[in-house]
């Protein structure tokens, strides 16, 4: 047993914790979040080149980590500064996806990703989908060598930015089958690809994509026809670590910012960390803020484990991460008072990422399902 | 003990029914469905139609044009307004100053101010938080020197509500810094006109801009803007947060947020069966609507008291901490209803006439449950609130 | 709309509420549950000349009451005054279901409950049905111009001292339909019925009841066979508004021994409910008091509907009790500290009759279910 | 990171089985998996077995007879015993008077009190809490003044659990009045056989008898009894309170206890089906689970450090407060899942040989739920727990 990080992984939390309370201050952030893009491709090339892509990416896939605490102590850095630049969605689900099915050509692509110069975006949500992974309705038919898309998707994150999109087709069996489903590798601007994109809630930028008679050749699929199903679980597993430890930073924060407003505010003429209610309403927090560190660390240790292990603590911690979350996000608004609602203020937008994340990849309630599944014998 | 309304009071909630159906403009009702928040125009469109009527000042004698109801039908109205999607009065002038001039004004005051709010000459906002001062109001630095037949006005307001639309604000100034807090403030009326006068924009989380600071560098207010006596202007205002807490409860904000969110829960899909059947949903649905069920008697029992003389008091603090506790339970409803698509920052869209994206009910969703926030802050926080309970009920 | 009490109810609670707290103290119940019949005839005999008992039938029952809010009146201050005597028992159930059912013969019974004279038992649930009122499997059949009844009856309150027991049984159907279910008045002592009797956790005395070729007339039927269960649901209703008004009365003195707790304890040399924590906490209690009150007055209004929405708005009242109950009970005992732990200090027994509510007819959670269907459209 | 046990630390684990299953006697066991309490001689007995292993000490080191085991061994041995339903060892000679001692009593007292401690010569109890003082435990009021070479002790102590059975008690009582409260304080050890000395029973709400009031009449208490030094006592009192806690998350405990509500939850049926997949019921058995995982983490986290020598400081008040939260959150749910049956008042049944009411499993429930709410009050309330984080996290 030991809680320890290994020194690699504690030397890149500090390098880039250092780095981002440095370079990624509020103004800074919310001036990225305000731009039409809603990234910043410095900041995007500086955590690249930190290695902050390549942590996520084993040493075979072109990495160096790649293990759920590497991507727990990635995100949790991330987390705890609101960062809203799409490492999920290009290196944990695009570039994860395209590192686990690719041929060799395609796995060229990871190599581009860690560097830093590419986007990919994971177009697999559809607008009645919801958290279900397998109910996906857009549909590829072969057409003599090729391929013919047509479907729409939900709440693209990073659509627009993407170099490649990965698209998630049925090439058979029935809306809600896991057998059945492919995923392929669409380039930006393919005829028939249209999206619409708008901003987030929380930063960064997503679009509607709507695929209409899109036709690629057959080597734009990743893996073997209607067998992904396997492979966008595992990397969801993944995504979803990294969401529980990315709130789990952004919550890190809400607290430290609770405990320098209660210390430093004063009413009444004392500070209103000295009010009995308050000071005992903010032990709560940090006693689910443990909570929270220890779903995490579950979650990111059970990541090796076989599937159905691996998503039953995954589970649990989203559930958990998810309850915690809305817990610290709504008492850090409430202890500070009107400050907290205002959107220049740090807290707001920090609020906004974990409350939001309880909207991707399944919510609270979704993760309780799964796991009274999973848990049952 | 009887739980209905009575055969005149059915009569009321018809006829407030049918005025709204025939009177409440349908695109504006459909953006206030949608989550949006009305313009300057279109409030006042609202309030010119409900001043033809006779009922933009429910709580008003008549001798002022008011319409002079009892709490019941005032309830009735509000809960009316609420399930027709109405735009909600700006109670600023009508809901908070005029009750404070009515009482403590002089003749001329009431005379001059009186029938400007009710036609909408006057659009007044508050001015009485300050930065620093929170839930510690009577601590507040805005210092007002008598200079002949004016005071100087420095200092800043803040959380100013629709203050950039405001012609008027009522201020809370310090006229004498000498004596204990309370003992040295006086309430005072500006035009924001006058030169020294500065309105600057709060943007939200939600990214709406609804409320303002308002800075003052030496301006000039006639003495004869002074309501009341000098330095008695705490009495005006904690007379004001007692006496005029309408709709506390927000019971039909709550009753039509929750039919919204049942409206969401039968559309929205979740693995193959609509979510409002999903039990964990469910459950979360059934409990907010039996707390709010209970919450909607203790209301009616306290507007009962009220409508026969009795003056609620620590109860209306119990229905603020409970009304808003409720109506953020249903905003965390609405959000977690509507699935991925709370995401899209939407405030945009649902202002203009862009498609939405997504269900029409998902672009709002997000944006009202941090919006709301507020509603356990502003106003005496819960905070405040329960420690009043405590004091009053613990008696000793 | 009003809120407030008849004269008549008034008088009866103002009659009741004295008696009460100056015959029925803390000493009096403890000895009273300590006893070997768990109850005490004396105390039965004045509150039925008091009214009591009368208040809980109509006048063509031969009451002067019987309505939602005559009930709740009384179990408010059976539940404030933590009475242990069997009032739903013998009355609510035992009586009002041979007043809904029975034939002149048999209703002459009614006007001796009235008097306090005589006892009931409703022997109802299995050792398996749990809360399902319509899980009946104990077996009634026709033998000649007899019937015989076996089966068994679990927890049934009361049954040692009532001198019949009104005993289901199913006569056609399976176990889980409502149709089939008929109610037989057994007279206590008739052969093959057997009593294990044993005190209850919060006061009062139950037994398991055994029916082994129990034989009875043709006579000792209520009502039409097969027929009995809306009966059985209607008294069933009126014996949920009672507890929910039962309970509610015990948190008004649970919150009531905590406000004069919190004044008079003192700690590091100030009253505890100076301390603000606790003052909040309080705070929350009185609101949520507000709410359970509102509640049953809720329950109590509606009781006269039809029974969907009678049931719907008692399912509402059951769940809300239930919740805001273990709220009032757990707090109540935890800002008192050790002495609520103690047997002989009133908060002990009051918080026992609130929690214990919960399992009489359906818990918080069946209740929630039972809500959820009962609004489905 | 790494979330598994050591080889060493799983051959460990595997030898306290082995021994658990070979030497708890198994009508013990059931007793207690069945909700009952051992009795004085059963506790004696089970004490004996452990003692004769070495195992009674676990925190002692090897000189006076102790185990000297760290902090995850210990962890392993309390976790495999709970599951395996042994009784608790009774903490107050082994893991409370005992480091007091080895850290600030003499060499005679040692010599003479360590040993009869293991070999249950003495049963001990403690007498810290007064009537009157709850958490603010520096208040006491019990005199001990000395007189030649005794002290004549006067005065009350309450909540004694188990002081029944017991041959000793260790005292805080007050040598000195005039000083600031904690200062004049004094630990003291009285032979409970002492003419003067007398034991009071409090019966709790679920009807047993754990606790006590000790009286104290004129005792004489010979000073060699003192330990350390006059007036230090509350020096000595808090080394206890901090550096002895352990088992404080009761992991264990809630481990056992849920999957024995997960047993009835199969067992029982609702509406034609096991309670088990029963959403709502489900729901609550799952978040339970889920804060349990995490919990059991963090207590492995904080005792990896304290296997290096850390010593938990606040750590130790939070998991006391989740860690309590969690276990009455079993009990209600335990409590729940019994249904009707749990309403039977059992006590005396499980305690004796009698066919149960009901299930077996259902028997206790009730009375457990209802008794082990003391766990959030006894022991340094929650409420203290909290002021304690709050206080040493807020730094300032």
């Amino acid at each position: 047993m030991n809680f320890d990080l290994t020194e690699e992984r504690q030397m890149l939390q500090d390098s880039l914790r250092r780095f981002l309370k440095d370079r990624y201050t509020t103004d800074t952030r919310n001036r990225i979040i305000d731009s039409d893009t809603g990234m910043s491709d410095e900041i995007w090339t500086a955590l690249a080149e930190l290695g902050v892509i390549g942590a996520l990416f084993a040493e075979e896939q072109g990495g160096f980590g790649g293990a759920g605490f590497d991507i727990s102590t990635v995100f949790e850095e991330l987390g705890r500064a609101g960062v809203v630049e799409p490492f999920l969605d290009t290196a944990i689900l695009g570039g994860g996806l395209i590192a686990a099915l690719g041929d060799d050509a395609q796995k060229q692509m990871v190599e581009e990703v860690i560097g830093g110069g590419l986007h990919l975006a994971f177009a697999h949500g559809e607008p009645t989908s919801r958290y279900d992974l397998s109910r996906v309705e857009t549909s590829a038919k072969s057409d003599g060598d090729g391929i013919v898309l047509n479907g729409r998707k939900a709440v693209v994150v990073n659509a627009e930015a993407a170099g490649r999109i990965i698209v998630s087709a049925r090439e058979s069996g029935d809306a809600g089958d896991e057998a059945g489903i492919s995923l392929f590798l669409v380039p930006a601007g393919t005829d028939g690809m249209t999206l619409r994109g708008y901003p987030l809630m929380s930063g960064g930028r997503a679009a509607e994509v709507t695929l209409d008679e899109v036709r690629l050749p057959g080597s734009a699929r990743l893996g073997a026809a209607g067998a992904a199903f396997p492979a966008i679980a595992a990397q969801v597993a993944a995504a979803n670590v990294a969401l529980a430890a990315e709130a789990m930073g952004a919550m890190e924060t809400a607290v430290e910012l609770t405990r320098e407003y209660l210390m430093t505010r004063k009413q009444f003429g004392r500070p209103i960390g000295t009010f009995q209610a308050l000071a005992h309403r903010y032990s709560d927090l940090l006693i689910e803020m443990e909570q929270a560190r220890s779903a995490v660390i579950n979650a990111a240790g059970h990541f090796a484990d076989p599937a159905r292990e691996r998503d039953r603590h995954i589970a649990s911690a989203r559930n958990l991460i998810g309850r915690v979350g809305r817990l610290v996000a709504e008492e850090s608004i409430q202890m500070h008072g009107g400050i907290a609602m205002t959107q220049e203020y740090e807290l707001a937008h920090i609020a906004k990422r974990i409350v939001m994340t309880d909207h991707r990849l399944g919510d609270t309630d979704y993760h309780l399902e799964r796991f009274i599944d999973l848990s049952a014998a | 003990m009887d739980l209905s309304y009575s055969p005149e009071e059915i009569a009321f909630r018809d006829e407030v029914r049918a005025f709204l159906d025939e009177k409440l403009p349908k695109d504006l009702a459909e953006k206030i469905r949608r989550g949006g928040h009305p313009d300057k125009a279109e409030q006042e469109q609202w309030h010119a139609i409900l001043n033809v009527r006779g009922w933009l000042a429910p709580n008003w004698p008549r001798e002022f044009g008011g319409a002079e109801w009892n709490a019941v039908q005032r309830h009735i109205f509000e809960e009316e307004c609420a399930f027709a999607s109405a735009p909600r009065i700006v109670p600023f002038g009508l809901s908070m100053l005029a009750p404070v001039l009515m009482k403590f004004g002089s003749k001329e005051q009431c005379g001059h101010y009186l029938p400007r709010i009710l036609d909408g000459t006057d659009w007044w906002c508050q001015g009485y938080s300050e930065p620093g001062a929170g839930s510690d109001l009577a601590s507040l630095k805005t210092r007002a020197v008598r200079e002949g037949d004016h005071y100087i006005v420095n200092g800043q307001k803040t959380w100013t509500t629709l203050g950039q639309y405001a012609d008027w604000i009522f201020c809370l100034v310090r006229t004498d810094p000498n004596v204990k807090q309370q003992e040295g403030i006086s309430f005072l009326l500006i035009d924001m006109n006058t030169p020294g006068v500065e309105v600057r924009p709060i943007i939200l989380l939600d990214g709406t801009h609804e409320v303002n600071e308002v800075w003052f560098t030496d301006v000039k207010v006639p003495v004869e803007n002074l309501v009341g006596e000098e330095n008695k202007g705490w009495t005006y205002a904690k007379y004001l947060l007692t006496h005029e807490r309408t709709n506390i409860a927000g019971v039909g904000f709550s009753e039509a947020g929750l039919a919204s969110v049942k409206r969401m829960a039968r559309a929205e899909m979740s693995g193959g069966k609509p979510l409002a059947v999903n039990p964990h949903f469910a459950a979360r649905v059934a409990k907010v609507e039996i707390d709010l069920m209970a919450m909607a008697t203790t209301n009616l029992r306290i507007i009962s008291k009220a409508a026969v003389g009795q003056a609620p008091g620590v109860e209306a603090s119990m229905l603020k901490v409970k009304g808003t506790i409720i109506r953020q339970e249903i905003n965390d409803l609405a959000r977690r209803a509507a699935g991925p698509y709370a995401m899209p920052f939407a405030s945009e869209l649902v202002e203009g006439d862009n498609d939405p994206i997504g269900p029409d009910y998902a672009g709002p969703v997000a944006a009202k449950y941090f919006n709301n926030r507020k509603l356990s802050i502003f106003g005496g926080s819960n905070e405040i609130q329960r420690g009043i309970i405590a004091k009053v009920k613990m008696g000793g």
